[in-house]
């Protein structure tokens, strides 16, 4: 975790600058991997079905930077930014993605099934809301045995449509467990808007947490430090025995909902706009002054470490056919 | 004829039943603007409106459910599931309500809505949308079950499932889409319950489904260079079953093969053995063998993903091997 | 629908003498059929699995009283008194419970399924919120045909945890169909109290609707005025296109869960108190000073008509064997 | 040995359980001060207290779901739903996550929950409080299914349901609870995949499951007494199935009924005559027929109940059929 400071005289708290660098150097890294996802794609290298997360950096960034390793988390279909910042080697994802044995799911699972035990990811999940309640029942594990842990669940706007949803977050409230629900609220599910898929405004979709009665946390999710003091306060509440936590988080898909989507359904004026104003690599850039040489300097490190990801996963180990069942049964 | 593809052919009968009647209507995720995530409802907004053509949120249970009051109340809705893995949200809305209201009313309801859905393995799309689940169905009385694997299929048979006044479970398969093939210039309504024999043939018979049927035609030219003359059955619907031509072509063939890209345990293939080993008992010259995907979840890598899938390759092996029983 | 005056001078609404007297005959019709079903049950002349409304007589009186016949609905495990008050005959209803071909299901049905598409009785449902999804479609229908209809989705507190209720209310509120939710809130689900399965306080049920930013009516649902009053409200707020509407009533199931239940888990002495001071019927009659005259006549009347109906049931013709599958498919 | 019924068998493989293991736990609705809709944990709320005998809402997602999730964590939840009926809303949890997470994850995860359940007519539930789903799930890759049909059985194979390291959808039958029998004094493991022959024949073998066994046996006797020898297996274990046994059995009487009480199409007896007839084709001397609930939902009036839902004589009938083909 990072280390927060106090807000000269405000009482408010602040993250220092050097763990802010640090937030950015990790976002810059998952926007290059992001990039070089969509790029692997067009070129014809990386087989099945990719979603990336560019534009929510922050998100990801933000709320892994709270957590411990101990603490556990269920990602969705746009999981790479997730598994990235919760501590997986960008390495062991890229090869996922090119399905080699290397790969942080051997090669089981792809894009939308990324998988790291070790550093506390249980798993995203292709089915929308489908990660939920293992979300809850993890924070019952760690309720009954006592252990200072948190779950965590991401998921989108769209998903706060299903039914899934609504019984987890029930039953977590019910059972006050340490469980943080994460609202990464684009205002989109694919090329259905806020509009044509939810009841309430935009960005009124924290209002869901009261029918449960549940505490609720707001954050802009395009600054991250904003998510990241949300996500602490979040944790502390859940681990104080206080109960779950809807953290809701506005944030902006600045891409396709897929990579390959044409996005036929979106004004083009609007994400240009967008991705002008809501850039939060490009705002949090801003905000620390980083001046030219420094943030070359940074991109190079992390886009090195992309362009090894792609090296490590090429270099990988295909696995043979007859390996398919190999996990069928424990 | 013209030609459409297999997606043209969805589309063609949603628009000819949008156009004939107001009480048809769609409902399902991305199907307007986006045109679906096949793009096979494309340009049905434009032309319907969002009334009749309704985005809806993500709310499986809700979307089959919702469909069912408004078919009760009189309406043909056509709801599509976007993959048929999420149909398991929606188990509950399918087989204990729109599956039982008939009967648990005494015949005072009807519902005729159509569940339109899609899946299938080929294109590394991980364990959690590649499922085929069409035999689950078929264990349901009260539901129909169409799997078509034409175009000139797909459009018939869809237009009789919007048309029929039970619910009806109608299976796409996702690799179909692209393909193309020759249709009747008229709409042509196909009966629900009537099989397709693709090939005749006269050694041994293929019931395959979905995108098996092209593999068995496939593997039955392949058969056919090594002496094996092969019948190829669609049987189109799975519920109701045309056994009738199922049994009568391996009466006449006198070995059977099943094949689907579904795991075989549990799968359509045990329900057609279990058939057609009793209808064609006293004819059988061999073990019916069954040809589907081996058993586990699909896995992500093409190479293991391919070995898991039932291929044109295993049907011709299964082919043999029927064939070299004596 | 009853004549509803203004109460004097005060603005509010008030329901005349004569409506309530036939409420109260309703409720009392109600609840002598439902003794009756328990009576017959113990008899051993009942099979299946039956669920009694008593105590909850003045929701099902008041809904439906609002609800014209072309308005429809759809009703839970707990569904005679929903289906007396919406206009099926009680012969009919009797008569399914004893699995006749005259019963308001032909036999098909039994206790948990009584339909009778004549008076809009969609069905009941054995799946705890089942109906809901479906009442969101008949609305729907209605909206789309331009059609003066209300659908109507009666259901339990237990109900509230479910996910179809989740998604059907969400959906509703969505395309603001003209749809009533009924939450009938008796504080139990089977055995298991409030505390055990509500995250919230049983009396704050209703900011469920908040999730969906729905119209919110709640009423005292042991006072049939004031549930009358409210489904009425509901009624013109649907109607006018304005959306759906949770309509909260708090009610005492004043019985076991199920005919037969032991009731080991419920405190004796509340139960008392509750049947001594929450029953609808008791308090409707008191307010109407029903003399001991009065009562007795309209008791006589009622219970004549129940005693006639399991007259009739008993008379009535088993279905053959080979009629079970008459209506598999249409 | 001591005799318990077939609840008491259940509620006492719980009992063990959660004595021995702090990792064990139950989650259900109405589990405990009302001890289950069954009365099978009845009890268990005074001797394990409110944490480990957990009254959960209705929410059928929600109950597996989190029984997955703390499983992954190392617990080995047992969760039941009330009535498999209900299974319908829980079906994504259990096909979509808890069988396929230890191949997504490529080995990482096991998922060691047990999924209690139960169901069944005979008792005028009307439709959607009676089905027999039991086949769905033998069609999922990375579930196993087990339904025991007797006391002995029932105890034996919840307790290796319980430290199985895979999920386990456990089904009971509903008229079975009051049923006595003898069970081991000590408890005994029953290992999962193991076919019980409850009686040896030579001239046809009856493969039934859950209440079918005893109408099968019930049919034997009746059978004897025409002077056929009727062997009875009990798989005990769907998933996976002792085939070895099985068709060890069909090859020795070369006949074959299978007996469930789900509807016959799509059901489990459909796998076990496709496995049946290929593994014992040299054999048979007649078609393998199933006995099974006739095609409808279940009507409520007993008269209809009775005539849908499959009885001893139903599977006499069938045992003459068979002998009767020469
Ligand atoms: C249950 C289910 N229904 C539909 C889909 C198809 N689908 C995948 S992502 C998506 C949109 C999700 O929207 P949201 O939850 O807001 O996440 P976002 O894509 O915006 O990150 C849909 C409909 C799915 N994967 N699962
Ligand atoms: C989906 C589902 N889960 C469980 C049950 C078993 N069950 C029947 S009624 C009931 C309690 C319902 O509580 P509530 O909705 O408050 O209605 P009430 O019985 O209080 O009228 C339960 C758990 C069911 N019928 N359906
Ligand atoms: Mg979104
Ligand atoms: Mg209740």
């Amino acid at each position: 975790m990072a280390t927060v400071e106090e807000k000269a005289g405000t009482g408010k708290k602040r993250v220092s600058n050097d763990a802010l660098r640090g937030f950015f150097r990790e976002m810059l890294l998952i926007r290059r991997f992001e990039e070089k996802v969509e790029e692997r794609f067009r070129a014809g290298e990386l087989p099945g079905f990719l979603h990336v997360a560019i534009g929510q950096e922050a998100v990801a960034t933000g709320v892994c930077s709270a957590l411990t390793r101990e603490d556990v988390f269920a990602s969705t279909h746009r999981a790479h930014g997730h598994a990235i910042a919760k501590g997986t080697p960008v390495d062991k994802i890229m090869a996922e993605l090119y399905g080699k044995m290397e790969g942080c799911s051997g090669g089981y699972g792809g894009s939308m099934h990324l998988y790291d035990l070790e550093v506390g990811n249980l798993g995203a999940n292709a089915v929308v809301a489908g990660g939920l309640p293992a979300i809850v029942g993890a924070a019952l594990a760690f309720q009954m045995r006592d252990e200072k842990r948190v779950a965590v669940a991401f998921f989108g706007d769209g998903a706060t449509n299903t039914g899934t949803f609504h019984e987890s977050l029930n039953l977590a409230q019910l059972w006050k467990v340490p469980a943080i629900f994460v609202l990464e609220n684009n205002g989109w599910a694919e090329s259905t808007p806020a509009e044509q898929q939810l009841p309430l405004p935009v960005d009124q979709l924290g209002k869901r947490a009261a029918a449960f009665g549940m505490k609720l946390i707001e954050a802009d999710g395009q600054d991250v430090e904003a998510v990241y003091l949300a996500a602490l306060a979040a944790r502390d509440h859940a681990l104080a025995g206080k109960g779950p936590v809807l953290l809701h988080v506005r944030t902006f898909r600045l891409t396709g909902h897929f990579v390959g989507d044409p996005q036929v359904y979106r004004d083009r004026e609007a994400l240009k706009q967008e991705r002008e104003t809501k850039d939060p690599i490009r705002l949090l850039g801003a905000r620390l002054e980083l001046t030219d040489e420094d943030l070359a300097a940074i991109d190079a490190e992390v886009t090195a470490k992309v362009e090894a990801s792609v090296e490590f996963a090429k270099a990988g180990t295909d696995p043979q056919p007859e390996d398919a069942l190999k996990y069928v049964y424990a | 004829m013209p030609e459409l593809t297999y997606r043209e052919a969805v589309r063609d009968a949603l628009a000819h039943a949008l156009r004939k009647d107001d009480s048809v209507f769609l409902m399902g995720e991305d199907i307007a603007e986006m045109g679906g995530s096949m793009a096979v409802t494309q340009g049905l907004l434009e032309e319907f409106g969002p009334k009749r053509i309704r985005n809806t949120p993500i709310s499986e249970m809700a979307i089959v459910g919702s469909g069912i009051g408004a078919a009760i109340q009189g309406m043909r809705p056509v709801v599509e599931i976007m993959y048929e893995d999420f149909l398991t949200l929606s188990m509950e809305q399918l087989v204990n309500q729109a599956a039982k209201h008939r009967t648990m009313s005494g015949g005072q309801v009807k519902v005729p809505l159509t569940i339109r859905t899609q899946g299938g393995a080929g294109w590394s799309p991980g364990a959690q949308h590649a499922q085929q689940l069409e035999a689950w169905f078929v264990h349901v009385p009260g539901l129909k079950v169409v799997f078509p694997s034409t175009p000139e299929d797909v459009r018939g048979l869809l237009w009789s499932s919007i048309y029929d006044d039970n619910p009806v479970v109608f299976f796409e398969h996702r690799t179909l889409y692209p393909l193309k093939g020759e249709v009747p210039t008229e709409l042509e309504p196909i009966p629900l319950g009537k099989a397709r024999i693709h090939r005749e043939g006269e050694d041994v018979t293929v019931v395959a489904t979905g995108r098996l049927v092209h593999e068995a035609l496939q593997a039955a030219e392949a058969a056919e260079s090594e002496g094996i003359s092969v019948e190829v059955v669609d049987p189109r619907t799975l519920l109701p079953l045309d056994e009738e031509t199922i049994i009568g072509s391996v009466c006449k063939t006198t070995r059977c093969v099943t094949a689907h890209e579904a795991v075989v345990r549990g799968g359509f293939g045990a329900e057609l053995a279990a058939i057609i080993q009793q209808g064609a008992f006293d004819w059988l010259d061999a073990p019916i063998e069954r040809v589907g995907a081996r058993f586990g979840p699909l896995p992500f890598a093409p190479a293991m993903e391919q070995w898991v899938v039932p291929q044109a390759a295993d049907v011709l092996e299964a082919i043999r091997r029927t064939v070299a029983r004596s």
